[in-house]
């Protein structure tokens, strides 16, 4: 498994920029999922409530 | 076209099937693009391993720049017609845009340090990266300054075109200014012949980032409108519609 | 006193939206020259925001607003450059003194010698030569009532034109209204005092809305 | 238009003339900040020649930037603007008004200043007019883009910090040709040709976006 991540000395840079970019795409992914959930649960209690 | 799907219904009805398009596209794309990128594509003789991070950088730079693209038409549709969709798109696609630009910094910094041995250097497209970047973070801040929703979208489409008029006159000056006081360019783009295997993953990647950017923002801008159609509703519920005015009279009501 | 220049006003189905929030909706009223509107409501009824819309500062309402100016023609579009207008804010400089203020919002067209008319009529010809800063607040708004009368404004859209003022005070609005109507000058006025110009008035009541 | 520009300048001259010399904070800035710098790079006269022009525009430009934030918000709040527009007065001479206001009182003083600060230093005296020019040319390029962010952030919260980050990419293009021009000396005269077209883009366009901005802050 570490040979498969192994490139060489510069191993740290590249893995760095994949991690960072996963990170960053993952975070964004997360909180706007959330949101959308948050706003869906709220619509359908108000729509529950007033009906 | 525009007007058609202005209507927050009909953009509903059509967000609703290009959402899980644009969501499973973007997976696909890449997740294949980035296994490609780390463990298929063969090294360039030139730029050794180092090479492989142009599959994160140059994917997040390219939209990122088409991300700004993107605010400012949707600015100056919000702008002249008025339309609160195109406000919400913009809005959408800020903070995204402002996410990929900071990957494209910083994967590129992290590219130059085993390449050209300097994090950063004052380059003319690092510069211009970098202006981009306020360009986003100072549209945000401006519409977080203002309460009044009408007032909001207009001085934010306003800030958004003024970045796009800028841009390119920051491009030209950085390029001008750049020349003048680096002796020899250290960044060269690529390296020359690109092997056609190499470049298709980035393609690949491209789209996949835009995809991506894509079915972020139609999620935010269904979200908002979940979120106006809550708010309508308990307004109604509170009996609060705003207030009407009673017919003309020509006596004093209160008298 | 000259005649003023004809304006009158028309209005149908007058409605301010803030986002997804309704200001005001349903305002119709037709205003013609040497007539007075008074806009009743309660506080956070919208009737700065009509008067607004009204005076052409918004441009996203909706329903129609026509004017009507010399020719019987009705236009849609702002009556900018034929309203006299005095808001909350007394737009004063505290810099200046009270004929310097004065002289600022003075038009070409009218000599100096209509400033001190006009400081005489609201009672601070007196105060002609301090810094607006050292003005009572009713002494500021007697001084936003003097730069409204320097224009020949056939129109006049006053947001609670008697706060900060005595009864003396309210009674100088109402004799001033008395005259530029003789003059056929019109007036839309916001206002929670009793005003009881001498002039044909009608009444419009935003109702702050809910429902039955 | 020409009436309305006139009266909206000596108006803001006469009321700074009475404000106990408020004006005179960009200059006394400017002053500091060539003292500070002076500090902050050491006693060695040659270090400090190469950069002198730099520092000096980097000064101005940041000096004139300081009272931004009270250059519109005063007359959006007490209701000056509203009257204007009712008047039906041209918004954009009120902008190029206040603008010119702004440069005079508060760039002149600078524009004064400039040639000392630069002697002191350390840089030659033959460079001083090719510094002053590129500052007199450049100059209402910071002035205009700088109320351009101003007008933009008149009347919000946090104004100060906004304006910053609005104004900083406007900049950007005046600051690298002004310093290049001062720096390339009178022989340069594309960089201050491009410089006046800075300043004369500012003038046309900044205006009008100004007056578009103010407008609907009073929607």
């Amino acid at each position: 498994m570490l040979d498969l991540f192994d490139f060489g000395k510069n191993t740290v840079f590249i893995l760095s920029c994949y991690g960072l970019s996963a990170g960053v795409i993952l975070a964004l992914i997360v909180v706007t999922l959330h949101a959308r959930k948050l706003t869906k649960q709220q619509l359908a209690e108000i729509i529950a409530n007033t009906e | 076209m525009l007007s058609f799907f202005a209507n927050p219904i009909r953009f509903q009805s059509l967000a609703k099937w290009l959402v899980p398009i644009f969501g499973i596209t973007a997976f696909g794309l890449i997740v294949s693009a980035w296994i490609l990128g780390l463990f298929v594509v063969p090294i360039d003789y030139q730029q050794g391993e180092t090479f492989r991070i142009i599959y994160v950088h140059v994917p997040a730079v390219t939209v990122a720049s088409l991300a700004y693209a993107f605010l400012a038409s949707a600015s100056f549709v919000s702008f002249v017609w008025r339309h609160s969709l195109a406000d919400s798109a913009a809005k959408a696609a800020a903070p995204i845009g402002a996410a990929l630009t900071f990957l494209g910094l910083a994967t590129g910094a992290l590219w130059g340090k085993p390449m050209w041995g300097a994090y950063w250097v004052w380059d003319a497209r690092l510069t211009s990266t970098l202006v981009m970047f306020f360009l986003f973070v100072g549209y945000m801040a401006i519409r977080g300054a203002i309460r009044d929703e009408t007032t909001r979208a207009r001085i934010a489409a306003i800030t958004a075109m003024i970045g796009a008029l800028n841009l390119p006159i920051i491009k030209f000056s950085v390029d001008w200014w750049s020349s003048l006081h680096q002796p020899a360019s250290l960044l060269r783009a690529g390296g020359p012949g690109i092997d056609s295997s190499m470049l298709y993953p980035v393609l690949m990647a491209i789209v996949g980032y835009g995809c991506l950017f894509g079915w972020l923002v139609l999620l935010k801008m269904l979200t908002e409108l979940d979120q106006r159609r809550s708010l309508t509703l308990m307004r109604r519920a509170a009996g609060r519609i705003g207030s009407s005015a009673s017919v003309q009279t020509t006596e004093d009501p209160n008298a | 006193m000259h005649p003023l220049p004809i304006c009158a006003i028309r209005c149908q189905n007058v409605g301010l939206s803030r986002g997804s929030t309704s200001v005001f909706m349903g305002v119709n009223f037709e205003l013609h020259p040497a007539n007075i509107l008074i806009i009743q409501g309660e506080n956070g009824s919208g009737k700065t925001s009509l008067l607004r819309v009204i005076g052409g500062f918004s441009q996203s309402f909706s329903g129609m607003i026509q004017h009507c100016f010399d020719t019987k023609n009705w236009i849609n579009g702002s009556p900018t450059g034929n309203i006299g207008w005095l808001g909350h804010a007394n737009a004063i400089k505290d810099e200046l003194t009270v004929f310097e203020n004065l002289k600022f919002w003075l038009p070409k067209a009218v000599p100096k010698e209509k400033i001190d008319l006009v400081m005489e009529k609201v009672q601070i010809k007196t105060l002609r030569h301090q810094r607006s800063y050292s003005l009572s607040a009713g002494e500021r708004r007697r001084l936003a009532l003097a730069r409204l009368l320097l224009g020949r404004h056939p129109l006049w859209i006053l947001d609670e034109p008697s706060a900060n003022l005595d009864i003396e005070g309210r009674k100088l609005i109402e004799q001033l209204l008395a005259e530029h109507t003789a003059r056929r000058g019109s007036a839309i006025i916001a206002s929670h005092d009793r005003l009881r110009p001498d002039a044909p008035t009608s009444y419009i009541k935003l109702h702050t809305g809910h429902r039955a | 238009m020409i009436g309305d520009f006139t009266d909206i300048l000596c108006r803001d001259l006469l009321a700074a003339r009475r404000s106990g010399g408020h004006w005179a904070h960009g200059a006394v800035f400017f002053v500091m900040f060539i003292m500070l710098v002076a500090f902050a790079l050491g006693p060695q006269q040659s270090d400090r020649a190469l950069i002198a022009s730099a520092l000096v525009w980097l000064a101005a430009c940041l000096a004139s930037q300081l009272s931004l934030a009270h250059l519109f918000a005063p007359d959006l709040r007490d209701g000056t603007l509203d009257c204007w527009v009712s008047d039906g007065r041209s918004v954009v001479s009120f902008v190029l008004g206040k603008c010119t206001a702004h440069w005079i009182l508060v760039f002149i003083p600078i524009l004064l200043l400039a040639p000392f600060g630069a002697l002191m230093l350390g840089a030659p005296i033959a460079d001083l007019l090719a510094l002053v020019l590129s500052l007199v040319i450049g100059g209402p390029a910071l002035i205009l883009l700088g109320g351009l962010a101003s007008a933009l952030c008149a009347n919000l919260r946090g104004g100060g910090m906004l304006i910053v980050l609005i104004s900083g990419p406007l900049l950007a293009p005046p600051l690298i040709f002004g310093v290049g021009a001062a720096e390339a000396g009178l022989e340069a005269m594309a960089l201050l040709k491009i410089l006046g077209a800075i300043s004369l883009a500012a003038a046309v366009f900044g205006s009008f976006i100004s007056a578009l901005a103010l407008k609907t802050h009073l929607e």
